[in-house]
């Protein structure tokens, strides 16, 4: 089984719509979605759900009103500001507790237990394109690193099992921890970038942290045309780099209308130039996926 | 001698298990008198800190060698300074049993 | 008295960045009150890339504070690594070794507590991001965290730079990263108000639908920006109308503007269309500067 | 699951930890120079070897040493063209002190005693230190 992720550092570059794409073209393909903060692909690839679960990660404090004695321990000591004194009681804020779990061993009243958080939910899928793991966070919830790793192992579990040739897997926007989560252990990464400043820009601090991980990169650009000086500038620096660019996807109409039809780009117009500019890129990453 | 090798399940017919920190089991082979036992990796879906765990845990059964895929970098650095040998395997296919005969050879 | 205002979006892409210098722009053209933009976004900051004529007054390091174990003062009782909730401390008696990993430490204070010697544990500070402020004359117009690569600890650094001693302007713009999780609640519940940046599309709207889930739970006063607004995609109208969500503007769709945006040249000849849109946002937004202040 | 790392001898890591230009104006550029580079150009342009020998002692393919050795070259372009300061990082190359590998079986470990030279696994004493230390 060979993963491929597609990242992009800066948000809405068109990942998911390119993710989509990719999926229609692999044959023997699992499809996992990172983006556990927003995630969309379900959106492009319409799931019928065949499981799920809840995912409990980390613990969120609670306090017994009627054994608290109001000595007020726990708000001194929350480092968080977790702990909230309202109308003559204390509250705890779920937003702000981290979990640390130091509150309920202060407490001289054991007025205060934890329990786990439970507001995330994953899901394994069957769509046209391939069996499909997904999640959907509580809003609020924390860290949805663990669940990016959580859903990936699920993911890679269901490769193993369907003899699976590639998992590919839709990734967080930004550097933090669900990007680190989804990058280990992943073959080789695709990078979608956006020829703006900002893109440009994202996807540079993004290929730094891809590099101390050891782990190729390729790239496509999105949306290419909107500005000929950034994407020269790109391209050159991708050169530099030694990141071989495999397509660049013009901006069009094309990707907009395929979402409200809620369909991939090569299904929804297999002659555009997007989508073949698409299947090039899959043609290369399959390739690479074989050495 | 005590050598771990990180193991996918609980008898010498499981497969050699890559990774370290989050390997299923740990079976640790005792060169003096050819026993084996298998403990259960406690931490392996922790949410953080599965190799140091898993390092500090070899070092309290006073294993002095380990034979495991690649090690992180956080169970490198401790290892290190007990001075615990490290092996690495490309093995994916073996079973721990297999892996165990080479040793005894 | 000041006031925050969040700009946030459930979905990246969809003009955070955008509608945050816009209504800086604006409003520090229409207002005499004294704007500042906050870059919360630290995982990618670049509102910096967008205001050029701003020169970079000064930096300095976002710490976190991470405790170090005294091996000649600890006694190896390991009740630290009882408390520690993270998997992030070490002890081991028969070896007279004790450490805290750094990336594993969320600085909760437990291991502090549960030491009972006095001195055995004491904890250090670690920069972890940048903090960044740009401005012309002495004036801090904006204020920018940067985390540093690598580092999983995000909110922990937008939590320090909203506390920063550089976030004193009247009003106040953050822009939030993407998301719906523990980074954006970080900003948002320091704001007194949050905008939500939507497009109109069925990615935008799902999005959409996960943050107001978000700001309701939080009880945080809220309102809609549409940007790219184009009339084709009625299933976000017919939402916002059905929820009584209170929109305060439209901003259209221009893609001479999307490529002005590619250039970094944001705030230069601002088409027509788009200053109208801003300004009767602003003039909307007025009454809750008031009601905040 | 763990993605297998091609390993790429390193004979002499450099005896440096960067250069730094002299007489410009301050910046904070810095390029960073993998070992597996700076082995790349030593071979090639110091050891005046031709790419076949260089690859084979490296333990790469031809195709991989060409793409280190043009990296390595437009890396050390830019620092002197930029003037950048460059540092050396340690890159794909396993360079901690002392890690061995078994030519019998290809088994990679270290040894933190000194007693025993042979392979851990499979006892041969065809062993060769990843990285020979500079003497």
């Amino acid at each position: 089984m060979h993963e491929i992720t597609i990242l992009s550092g800066k948000g809405g570059t068109g990942k998911t719509t390119i993710t989509a794409a990719l999926t229609a073209l692999a044959d023997s393909a699992v499809i996992c979605d990172n983006d556990v903060d927003a995630a969309d692909l379900f959106l492009l690839l319409q799931p019928t759900v065949l499981e799920n679960g809840v995912f409990t990660s980390g613990w969120t404090a609670h306090i017994n009103d009627s054994d608290c004695s109001q000595c007020g321990l726990c708000f001194e000591h929350c480092r968080y500001k977790a702990i909230e004194l309202k109308d003559g009681s204390y509250h705890i804020n779920p937003f702000s507790c981290e979990g640390c779990r130091l509150c309920e061993r202060l407490c001289p009243q054991e007025a205060i237990t934890s329990t786990p958080n439970s507001g995330n939910q994953w899901f394994l899928s069957d769509t046209a394109n391939g069996p499909f793991v997904h999640a959907q966070m509580g809003p609020g919830e924390e860290n949805s690193g663990k669940l990016v790793s959580f859903i990936r192992r699920k993911a890679a579990q269901e490769a193993k099992n369907r003899k699976a040739r590639y998992l590919l897997s839709d990734g967080p926007p930004g550097i933090g921890c669900p990007v680190i989560a989804s990058l280990t252990g992943t073959h080789q990464v695709l990078l979608v970038i956006e020829p703006t400043q900002s893109g440009w820009h994202d996807a540079q601090r993004l290929i730094s942290l891809i590099r101390n991980f050891n782990i190729p990169i390729s790239a496509v650009i999105n949306k290419s045309g909107i500005n000929q000086m950034v994407e020269q500038e790109v391209e050159q620096g991708l050169k530099r780099a030694n990141i071989p660019l495999l397509a660049k996807i013009p901006f069009s109409r094309v990707a907009r209308e395929a979402m409200l039809a809620q369909k991939t780009i090569v299904d929804y117009a297999p002659q555009s130039e997007a989508a073949i500019q698409i299947r090039r890129a899959w043609n290369y990453l399959a390739q690479r996926a074989q050495e | 001698m005590k050598i771990a090798i990180t193991s996918s399940g609980d008898s010498t017919d499981a497969k050699f298990d890559l990774r370290f920190g989050r390997a299923a089991y740990f079976c640790v082979y005792d060169t003096s008198n050819g026993s084996t036992q298998f403990i259960a990796n406690e931490q392996c879906d922790a949410q953080g800190g599965a190799g140091t765990k898993a390092a500090e845990k070899m070092i309290e059964l006073g294993v002095k060698r380990i034979i495991s895929g690649d090690f992180g970098p956080k169970a490198k650095d401790l290892l290190n300074q007990f001075k615990i040998q490290m092996v690495m395997l490309d093995d994916a296919n073996s079973t721990v049993g297999v892996i165990i005969d080479k040793l005894s050879v | 008295m000041s006031v925050k205002i969040a700009i946030a979006s459930g979905k990246g892409g969809t003009g955070k960045t955008t509608v945050s210098l816009n209504l800086f722009h604006h409003l520090k053209t229409q207002a005499t009150a004294s704007v500042q933009l906050i870059d919360c976004d630290v995982e990618e900051p670049n509102d910096a890339l967008f205001l050029k004529g701003y020169k970079k007054q000064s930096e300095e390091a976002i710490h976190q504070m991470i405790p170090h174990i005294d091996t000649s003062q600890c006694t190896f009782c390991r009740q630290c690594v009882e408390y520690c909730e993270f998997n992030a401390i070490v002890v081991l008696p028969t070896a007279n070794f004790a450490e805290v990993n750094k990336s594993l430490c969320h600085s909760c204070g437990a291991c502090t507590y549960a030491c009972p010697v006095p001195e055995a544990i004491i904890e250090e500070a670690h920069p972890i991001a940048q903090l960044s402020c740009y401005g012309n004359c002495e004036h801090t117009s904006l204020v920018e965290g940067r985390l540093n690569i690598g580092s999983p600890m995000q909110t922990l650094a937008i939590k320090e730079l909203l506390k920063s001693h550089h976030v004193n302007a009247d009003i106040q713009l953050l822009d939030a990263p993407p998301g719906t999780s523990c980074p954006v609640v970080a900003t948002v519940t320091q704001a007194d108000y949050t905008i939500l940046v939507t497009e109109p599309s069925p990615f935008g709207l799902h999005d959409l639908k996960l943050m107001v889930a978000l700001m309701r739970e939080l009880q945080q006063p809220f309102g809609v920006i549409i940007n790219k607004y184009e009339d084709n995609f009625k299933a976000l109208d017919d939402y916002l109308a059905a929820e009584k969500i209170e929109v305060l503007g439209k901003i259209p769709f221009s893609s001479n503007y999307a490529h002005q945006y590619a250039r970094g040249a944001l705030l230069d000849d601002i088409p027509d269309t788009i200053t109208t849109a801003y300004q009767a946002i602003i003039t909307h937004l007025q009454s809750k500067l008031l009601q905040y202040a | 699951m763990p993605r297998r790392r091609r390993l790429r001898k390193i004979v002499a890591p450099p005896g440096f930890k960067g250069f730094r230009p002299y007489g410009h104006i301050k910046n904070n550029r810095v390029v960073e120079l993998n070992y597996e580079e700076y082995e790349a150009i030593k071979l090639a342009d110091y050891d005046n070897m031709n790419q076949e020998e260089a690859c084979k002692l490296m333990g790469i393919s031809r195709a991989t040493f060409a793409r280190i050795y043009e990296s390595a070259r437009q890396k050390i372009a830019k620092s002197l063209v930029e003037s950048c300061e460059f540092k050396t990082v340690f890159g794909n190359a396993h360079l901690d002190d002392d890690w061995y590998v078994c030519n019998a079986c290809h088994a990679r470990f270290n040894l933190p005693d000194d007693n025993s030279k042979d392979c851990p696994i499979c006892k041969s004493d065809a062993i060769e230190p990843i990285i020979k230390k500079m003497k």
